[in-house]
C-alpha cells in the first residue's frame, strides 16, 4: 500500500525542476521565435505542461494531493483558454485572411 | 460571498433575458443588479468572515475593493447606450461577461489561497480576451484581442510557475501557511522561493500593466472599444493592484527585502514610462493608455511604502482613478462616435462651446488625474506620497513622482486647451442622453465631493 | 505665539470667517456657470461684491482681533483629511499675520476687481474673466487663512491654477504657449519644492499643522541640523518658484502676456508674495537653518540686482514694471535672509499698494493707447491722461523711495536692516534701488512726458478712463502715499505700529534665537545717514534719467523753466553726463542686455525648454519601442524578466 | 531501470517539445505536441499519478489537440504559412538567445537549493488516485471547482459570441 515508487527514490526532485525549467523554456523560445498565432499558442500550451509537471512531480513526491488538485484546475483553464483563444484567432482571420502576428501592427507608437 | 453568488446569477438571468427581442431592459436590469450586489456587499463591512475551508476571507479590505469596483461598473455601464441604439446583438453577452468578470475582480481581492487568485485572474482576463476583440469586424478590435490574449496566457504561464515555485518550496498555497513558512525562515527560504516570488510580481506587474511588462497595454487600450477600454483600465487594474497588495501583505511581508528591489524598480520605470509615453501622443485614447500605466505606478508606490497606510492609500487612489477614468473614456466615447471616429486631440477642439458639460466634466477628470486640489486626485496622490514619506529613505521616489506629476498635468492640460481654446472644427453639439448626462455629473461631483472631504473613504481601513 | 485652541469658539466668528473665502467662491460658481446669461454690469457686480463683502468682514475680523487683546485663535470646521495617523482639520488660522495678509488681498483685490470692471468692459469673455479672478481670489484666501501646510499648498496650486489660465486668456493674440509653458515649468519646479518640504516636515515632526509644528519646532535644540535645512530650503524652492527669485524668475515677465488686472493682482500684489508670506509664516523653521537664510539673503540680493539690470533696457511698460517686481521680491528675501520678517512684511505691504497702482496706471495708458504696451509709441500723455499721470508719478516715487512715500520707509527700514547684516549686501541693495528710481523714471518720462511718438490718428483716440477705473488709482496712489506711516522707524520718534502688531508672531523664534531679534545695533546718526544714502541715490538716478529721456529729446521750453534750478545745476555738468553715459551707463546697459540674454535667454530658457525637449525626446524613443509587433514585446518582456532575476541572483 | 525510463522520456518529451518549435509545418506541431502530451502523461504514471496521467490523455491531447487540429485544418494552413514574410534570422537568434539565457538564469539561481523530498514516514500511494483527488475537490476545493464553471460559463459565452457569424458577415 504504501510503497514509494522507484522513480520518487531514484530520482531527486531537482532534476524534475531541471527538467520543467526546460520544458518552459522551450515553450518560452517558441513563443519568442514563431509568427503563427496558433503555433505560438501551442507553445504556451507547453509552458503550462511543464507548470504541470513540475507541479505533479512535487506532490507526489511529497504525497500531497493539493498540488495535484491544482493541475486539474490549470489543466480546465487551460480548456477555457483554448476555446476562446481559438475563437479570437479564427476571428482575426476572418478579417485578415492570416494568422501571421507580424502582419498585425496596425495598433503602434 | 453573497456578491460573488449575486453576480453569477444574475449574469446568467442576463444570458436569458437576451433573448427576449428588445433589449432595451438590458441597461435597467444589469444596473439594478449592480446596485443590488452593492448593497449586499456593504453587509459584509466589519464582519470579516472566511469561507470554505479558508478559501476567501471577505473582510473590510476585500468589502472596500469590492465596492469600488462595482461601483466603477455601475457607473460606466450607463455610457454603453450606443450599443443600446444601434441594437448590437450581443448586448446581453456583454453585460453578463461584465458581470461575470466582476466575480473574478471579487476572488482577486478576497482569495487566501493561490487557486483562488489563479482562477480570478483567469476569469477576469478571458472575460477581458473576449472583450476587448468584441467589436468583431473592426480590425483594431481583433489586433488588440489577439495580443492581449497571446501576452496574457504567455504571462499566465510565468505567473504559474511563479506559484509552482512557491508551493514547491513552502508545500502549501495558502497565503497564510506560506507567510508562516517564510517567517521561519527569515523571509528567504530557499532560491527556488525568491525566484518564485519574483516570477510571481512579474506575472501580476504585466496584468496591472507596470513597465516593463506594459507593452500590451497601449495597442490593446487602443483597440479595444472604448467602454471596454474605461472597464480595463479601471476595475481590471485596481483588482489586479489591490490583489498585489494582498499577496504581499499576507504572504510575503516577511520576504519584503527579496521582492523589494524589484518592485521598486518596476515603480520608477512604471511612472517614467507611463507618464514621457503620454506626452508624445496625439490621440487622446492612447494617451489615456500610457497614464493609466503612469497611475499603476502611483498605485505601485503605495505598495511599495508598505507600511499600514498602504491599503488605505490604494483604495482612496483607486476610487478616485477610476472616477476620473470613466468620465475620460465616456466623454471620448461620445466625441469620437459622433466626430467621424477621430481619437485625437482634435476632435476636442471647441467642445467646451458646444458642450459645455461635457467639457467641464472632463476638465474636472483631468484635474483629478494630473492631482489638481480641490479633486478627488489631489488626494490620492497626496495620501500615496505621504505613505511613501514614511520612510524617509524613499524620499526621492516621491521627487520623482512629483516630476512625473508634472508631466502628467502637462499632457492632462492638452485637451483642457483644446476643449477651450481651439476653436472648433465641427461646431455640431455632440448629443448625448440625460441619463448619460446625469451620470457624468453625478461623477463630477463626487470627484469634487472627495476633493473637499476626502475623510469621507479615505479611513476606511 | 498660536494657541492651539480657539478662545472664543463662537458659531458667528467661524460663519464669518468661512465666507471670507466662500463669498469669492460663490462668486466665482455664479460667473462660471452664468456667464453667458449675465449682463456685463451683472458680471461686474457680482464679482466686486463678493470680494467687497469678504473685504468688509475681514476688516471687522482685525477690529475684532484688535478688540479681544490681539489673541490669535483657530477656527475648525470638519475633519478635513484623515487617513490613519495623518489627520488634518479643515481650520482657519487667524492672527495678526493671516489678518494682514486678509485686509491687502481682500482690500487690493476688490478694487483691482473694480477696475477689471472697466477696463474689460469691452470684452467678451468678461464672466469668464470675472469668474477666473474669483477663483484666484478664493485659492489665495485659503492660502492665508489656511491652518496647515496642507490647506496652504492647496491655495497654492489653485492660485498658481488661476494664474496659468489667466495668462492664456488672451490666447490669440500673444505667444501664449511658450509663456503659459514656461510659467507652469518654474512653478511645478517650485510646487515640487514645497511639496516634498511638507513631506519632510511631516516626517519631522508628525503633523503639519502650523500650531504643533510650530510648537515642536520650538523644542528643538541646535541651530543648522541638516533636516532643518532640508525642510527649509526645500520650502525655499517652492517660494523661488512661486515668487519668482533666482533662477526660476524668467515666467514672470512672459506672465505679462495676460490681462493688465490679472498682472496687477497676480503677478504683482498677491500671488507673487505668498512666497514672502510662506517664509514669514515659517519663522520658526527658518530660525532654525541660518545658512538657508544665508542662502535666502544671497539669491535675495542677487535677485534684486539682476531684475533691476534688465529692468533698464525694457521698452514694454508692462516688462519693465515686471521686471521692477521681481525686483522687489528680493528686497523682500533680502530682508527675510537677514530675519527682518517684519520689514519684509512692510514692504510686501507697500509694495502692494504701489505695485498694484503702477500696474493700474499702465493698464490705463494702455487702454487709452488701444493695447499698445510699446513706450517707444507713447509720449506727451500726461495732458491726455492727468489722473492716470499724477497717480502713475506717486507710484513711481513711492518705489524709487523718496520720502514720505510709501516705499521709502519699508525699503529704508529693510536695507538697514541689512546694513546691520551685511554690508555688502546693503550695497547691492542700494546699487538696485538706483537702478529702480532710474528705470521707473525712465518709464514714467518715456510715457508721459516728451512729444506723443505714435500715429497720428491714435492721437485723437487718447482719454482719460472712466470712473471705475481712476477711483482704484486713486485710492491706492492715496495708500502709496500714507502707506508708510504704518511704520516710521524709530529715529523718527514714533512707534513702529506693524512692527509692534507682527511682534507676537516670533514669539517662538524669538525664544530659539534671541540674538536675531534684537533691535538698535544702528545709531541714529547712521540710521540717517543710511536714508540720505538711500535717497541721494534715488534723486540721482531720477537726474540721470531726467538728462537722458527729457533733456535729451529736446522738450518744450515751459518745462525747462519750471526745472530750471535743476537743469542749470547739470546743464554744465553735461559732458560729465556724457562721458557717465559712455562710460557707465552704456556698459551698464550693454551689461544688462547681455545678461538678459546670458541668463534669461540661454540659461533659464536653455534649461526650460532642454527638459521638455529632453521629455518629448525620451517619449519618441519609447514610441519606437512600442512597435506594434508582438514578439518583440515579448522578446524585451522576456529580457527584462531574465534581467531581473540576474539582478536578484547574481548581484548584490 | 525506472531510472533509465525517466531519462528516456524526460530527452523523448524534451525532443518533441523542441520539434513543436522548429517544425514549419502547423500540422506537424500540433502531432508533436501530442506526442509531448503522451510523454508527459507517461511521467504523471511515473509519479503515481494515475488520474492526471488519464486526465492529461484526455483533456490535453484528446480535446485540446482536436481542437487545434481542427482550427488548423478550418483554415487550410496544413501548408507552411509562415513563408509569406521571411522572419529574419536575428529575431529568431534574438529569441534562442534570450530564452537560453533564461534558462541559465533560473538553473543557476536553483541549483543549490535542496527541495525537499519524500517523507517515507508520512508518504502514501494512494495521493495520485481518483477517490483521494475527488474527495479533496469536493471537500476542500468546492469553491473554486464551483468558480471553475463561472469561467467556462466565460469562455463559452465568449467563444460563442466572437465565432458566430453575425448579419451581412463574409462566410469562410
Amino acid at each position: 500500500m504504501n510503497q514509494i515508487p522507484d522513480i520518487i527514490r531514484t530520482i531527486p526532485l531537482n532534476y524534475y525542476l531541471y527538467f520543467s525549467t526546460a520544458l518552459f523554456i522551450i515553450g518560452v523560445i517558441g513563443v519568442l521565435i514563431r509568427r503563427n498565432a496558433i503555433v505560438i499558442f501551442m507553445c504556451v500550451e507547453l509552458m503550462l505542461n511543464a507548470v504541470n509537471l513540475l507541479l505533479t512531480a512535487i506532490a507526489s513526491y511529497r504525497a500531497d494531493t493539493n498540488g495535484q488538485v491544482f493541475v486539474f484546475f490549470i489543466m480546465a483553464v487551460a480548456a477555457a483558454e483554448v476555446c476562446v483563444g481559438l475563437a479570437i484567432i479564427v476571428m482575426t482571420y476572418r478579417n485578415t485572411r492570416s494568422t501571421d502576428v507580424q502582419l498585425l501592427n496596425n495598433l503602434k507608437w | 460571498m453573497t456578491s460573488i453568488i449575486l453576480l453569477s446569477i444574475f449574469g446568467i438571468i442576463n444570458l436569458f433575458v437576451g433573448f427576449m427581442k428588445s433589449k432595451r431592459i438590458l441597461l435597467p436590469l444589469s444596473l439594478l443588479f449592480l446596485a443590488v450586489v452593492f448593497g449586499a456587499n456593504l453587509f459584509s463591512w466589519n464582519e470579516a468572515q472566511s469561507y470554505f475551508n479558508h478559501m476567501l476571507t471577505i473582510d473590510n479590505y476585500a468589502v472596500a475593493f469590492t465596492g469600488i469596483m462595482v461601483l466603477a461598473t455601475l457607473l460606466l455601464l450607463p455610457f454603453s447606450q450606443h450599443y443600446i441604439e444601434e441594437a448590437n446583438e450581443n448586448l446581453a453577452e456583454f453585460y453578463s461577461l461584465l458581470l461575470f468578470s466582476l466575480v473574478g475582480a471579487i476572488m482577486m481581492v478576497s482569495y487566501e489561497n493561490m487557486l483562488m487568485l489563479f482562477i480570478g485572474i483567469e476569469i477576469l482576463s478571458i472575460a477581458m480576451y473576449v472583450l476587448a476583440g468584441s467589436d468583431k469586424r473592426r480590425l483594431r478590435s481583433n489586433e488588440a484581442a489577439l495580443k492581449y490574449f497571446l501576452m496574457g496566457a504567455f504571462f499566465t504561464g510565468v505567473l504559474l510557475f511563479g506559484i509552482v515555485l512557491i508551493y514547491g518550496a513552502t508545500g502549501s498555497f495558502y497565503l497564510t501557511d506560506i507567510a508562516a513558512t517564510a517567517a521561519v525562515n527569515d523571509g528567504t527560504v530557499n532560491a527556488m522561493f525568491t525566484l518564485g516570488l519574483l516570477l510571481l510580481v512579474i506575472g501580476i506587474s504585466f496584468k496591472i500593466s507596470a513597465a516593463p511588462f506594459h507593452f500590451w497595454a497601449p495597442d490593446v487600450y487602443e483597440g479595444t472599444p472604448t467602454l471596454f477600454t474605461s472597464y480595463m483600465s479601471t476595475v481590471v487594474k485596481i483588482a489586479g493592484v489591490a490583489a498585489f497588495y494582498k499577496l504581499m501583505a499576507a504572504a510575503f511581508a516577511a520576504s519584503y527585502a527579496a521582492w523589494f528591489p524589484t518592485l521598486i524598480a518596476i515603480t520608477v520605470l512604471t511612472l517614467v514610462v507611463g507618464n514621457i509615453g503620454a506626452v508624445v501622443q496625439t490621440n487622446f485614447k492612447r494617451m489615456l493608455a500610457y497614464s493609466s500605466v503612469s497611475h499603476a505606478g502611483y498605485l505601485l508606490m503605495a505598495l511599495v511604502a508598505f507600511n499600514e497606510r498602504s491599503d488605505a492609500s490604494i483604495l482612496f487612489y483607486s476610487l478616485s482613478y477610476a472616477l476620473a477614468t470613466i468620465v475620460a473614456f465616456a466623454v471620448l466615447q461620445y466625441v469620437s462616435e459622433q466626430r467621424n471616429g477621430d481619437e485625437t486631440y482634435a476632435a476636442f477642439n471647441g467642445l467646451g462651446k458646444t458642450n459645455p458639460l461635457l467639457a467641464f466634466a472632463m476638465t474636472v477628470a483631468m484635474c483629478s488625474l494630473s492631482g489638481i486640489p480641490l479633486t478627488a486626485g489631489f488626494f490620492g496622490k497626496l495620501f500615496v506620497f505621504t505613505a511613501v514619506v514614511q520612510d524617509a529613505r524613499l524620499m526621492w521616489l516621491v521627487v520623482v513622482a512629483v516630476l512625473m506629476a508634472a508631466v502628467g498635468i502637462y499632457y492632462y492640460f492638452k485637451v483642457v486647451i483644446a476643449m477651450y481654446m481651439q476653436p472648433a472644427a465641427d461646431a455640431a453639439k455632440i448629443r448625448i442622453g440625460s441619463f448619460a448626462s446625469f451620470m457624468l455629473i453625478f461623477i463630477t461631483v463626487f470627484t469634487i465631493l472627495l476633493g473637499i472631504a476626502p475623510a469621507l473613504v479615505s479611513d476606511l481601513l | 505665539m498660536q494657541e492651539i485652541v480657539m478662545p472664543r469658539m463662537n458659531q458667528d466668528m467661524a460663519l464669518l470667517c468661512l465666507l471670507i473665502p466662500l463669498l469669492p467662491f460663490i462668486g466665482f460658481l455664479l460667473n462660471g456657470l452664468g456667464n453667458r446669461k449675465f449682463s456685463k454690469g451683472l458680471v461686474g457686480f457680482i464679482g466686486c461684491s463678493t470680494v467687497l463683502v469678504s473685504f468688509l468682514i475681514s476688516i471687522y475680523l482685525f477690529l475684532d482681533f484688535k478688540a479681544n487683546g490681539s489673541q490669535a485663535y483657530t477656527v475648525d470646521y470638519y475633519n478635513w483629511i484623515s487617513a490613519g495617523s495623518l489627520r488634518i482639520g479643515f481650520s482657519f488660522l487667524i492672527d495678526q499675520l493671516t489678518l494682514l495678509m486678509l485686509l491687502m488681498v481682500t482690500g487690493i483685490g476688490f478694487l483691482i476687481h473694480l477696475y477689471s470692471a472697466g477696463y474689460m468692459s469691452h470684452d467678451e469673455g468678461i464672466g469668464k474673466f470675472f469668474s477666473f479672478l474669483n477663483l484666484f481670489m478664493f485659492s489665495m484666501l485659503l492660502l492665508v487663512m489656511g491652518s496647515n501646510y496642507v490647506m496652504m499648498f492647496v491655495g497654492w496650486e489653485g492660485v498658481g491654477l488661476c494664474s496659468y489660465l489667466l495668462i492664456g486668456f488672451w490666447n490669440k493674440n500673444t505667444n501664449y504657449n511658450n509663456a503659459a509653458k514656461k510659467a507652469f515649468i518654474m512653478n511645478r519646479i517650485g510646487d515640487l519644492g514645497f511639496l516634498l518640504g511638507i513631506f519632510l516636515i511631516f516626517i519631522t515632526f508628525g503633523s503639519v499643522s502650523y500650531p504643533q509644528v510650530f510648537a515642536e519646532a520650538s523644542k528643538l535644540t541646535g541651530l543648522d541640523t541638516p533636516v532643518m535645512i532640508g525642510i527649509t530650503m526645500f520650502l525655499f524652492i517652492g517660494a523661488m518658484g512661486k515668487s519668482a527669485q533666482i533662477p526660476l524668475f524668467t515666467w514672470l515677465p512672459d506672465a505679462m502676456a495676460g490681462p493688465t488686472p490679472v498682472s496687477a493682482l497676480i503677478h504683482a500684489a498677491t500671488m507673487v508674495t505668498a512666497g514672502i508670506y510662506m517664509v514669514i509664516r515659517s519663522n520658526v523653521l527658518f530660525i532654525l537653518a541660518p545658512t538657508t537664510l544665508e542662502v535666502i539673503a544671497i539669491i535675495g540680493a542677487a535677485t534684486a540686482l539682476l531684475a533691476a539690470t534688465i529692468g533698464l533696457v525694457q521698452n514694454d511698460i508692462k516688462k519693465v514694471l515686471a521686471y521692477s517686481t521681481v525686483s522687489q521680491l528680493g528686497y523682500m528675501f533680502l530682508a527675510l535672509g537677514v530675519m527682518a520678517f517684519s520689514s519684509s512684511m512692510f514692504h510686501v505691504l507697500m509694495h502692494a499698494f504701489f505695485k498694484a497702482l503702477l500696474f493700474l496706471g499702465a493698464g490705463s495708458v494702455i487702454h487709452a493707447m488701444s493695447n499698445e504696451q510699446d513706450m517707444r509709441r507713447m509720449g506727451g500723455l500726461r495732458k491726455a491722461l492727468p489722473v492716470t499721470f499724477i497717480t502713475f508719478l506717486i507710484g513711481t516715487l513711492a518705489i524709487s523711495g523718496i520720502p514720505p512715500f510709501a516705499g521709502f520707509f519699508s525699503k529704508d527700514e529693510l536695507l538697514a536692516h541689512v546694513f546691520e547684516h551685511n554690508k555688502i549686501l546693503w550695497g547691492v541693495g542700494v546699487l538696485a534701488s538706483f537702478m529702480t528710481a532710474f528705470y521707473m523714471f525712465r518709464a514714467l518720462f518715456l510715457t508721459f512726458f516728451g512729444k506723443f511718438r505714435g500715429p497720428e490718428e491714435q492721437k485723437h483716440h487718447l482719454h482719460e478712463s472712466p470712473a471705475v477705473m481712476t477711483v482704484p488709482l486713486i485710492v491706492l496712489a492715496i495708500l502709496s502715499t500714507i502707506g508708510g506711516f504704518l511704520g516710521i522707524p524709530e529715529v523718527f520718534g514714533a512707534e513702529h505700529v506693524l512692527g509692534d502688531y507682527l511682534a507676537p508672531l516670533y514669539t517662538y523664534a524669538r525664544s530659539i534665537n534671541p540674538a536675531a531679534f534684537e533691535t538698535g545695533a544702528v545709531s541714529h546718526e547712521l540710521e540717517f545717514i543710511l536714508m540720505a544714502v538711500s535717497v541721494g541715490v534715488a534723486v540721482l538716478a531720477i537726474i540721470i534719467a531726467y538728462f537722458m529721456y527729457i533733456k535729451k529729446e529736446e522738450v518744450p521750453a515751459e518745462e525747462n523753466a519750471r526745472l530750471a534750478p535743476v537743469h542749470n545745476l547739470l546743464y554744465q555738468k553735461y559732458y560729465i553726463d556724457e562721458l557717465y553715459n559712455s562710460l557707465i551707463v552704456r556698459p551698464v546697459m550693454w551689461l544688462s542686455n547681455a545678461v538678459h540674454r546670458l541668463v534669461d535667454v540661454i540659461v533659464v530658457d536653455g534649461i526650460v525648454n532642454g527638459v521638455g525637449r529632453m521629455v518629448i525626446l525620451s517619449g519618441r524613443t519609447l514610441r519606437y519601442a512600442q512597435s506594434g509587433a508582438i514578439g518583440f514585446y515579448l522578446l524585451v518582456m522576456v529580457c527584462s524578466i531574465a534581467l531581473i532575476l540576474f539582478l536578484n541572483f547574481f548581484i548584490g | 531501470m525506472t531510472e533509465s525510463l525517466f531519462y528516456f522520456l524526460a530527452s523523448l518529451t524534451l525532443l518533441c517539445a523542441l520539434m513543436v518549435v522548429i517544425s514549419r509545418n502547423p500540422v506537424h506541431s500540433v502531432l508533436f505536441l501530442i506526442i509531448t502530451f503522451f510523454t508527459i502523461s507517461g511521467h504523471y504514471i511515473l509519479l503515481n499519478a494515475q488520474f492526471l496521467a488519464a486526465v492529461n490523455i484526455i483533456v490535453y491531447a484528446g480535446a485540446i489537440m482536436v481542437l487545434f487540429l481542427f482550427v488548423i485544418m478550418f483554415l487550410n494552413m496544413n501548408k507552411d504559412s509562415e513563408s509569406r514574410v521571411k522572419t529574419s534570422t536575428l529575431s529568431k537568434f534574438a529569441g534562442t538567445i534570450a530564452g537560453g539565457l533564461l534558462f541559465v538564469i533560473m538553473v543557476a539561481a536553483v541549483k543549490d537549493t535542496t527541495i525537499a523530498g519524500y517523507n517515507a514516514d508520512t508518504f502514501t500511494s494512494q495521493t495520485g488516485m481518483v477517490e483521494t483527488l475527488g474527495a479533496v475537490l469536493f471537500t476542500q476545493y468546492l469553491l473554486p471547482f464551483e468558480l471553475a464553471s463561472v469561467l467556462f460559463l466565460v469562455a463559452m459565452v465568449g467563444a460563442v459570441m466572437l465565432g458566430k457569424k453575425e448579419a451581412g458577415e463574409q462566410h469562410f
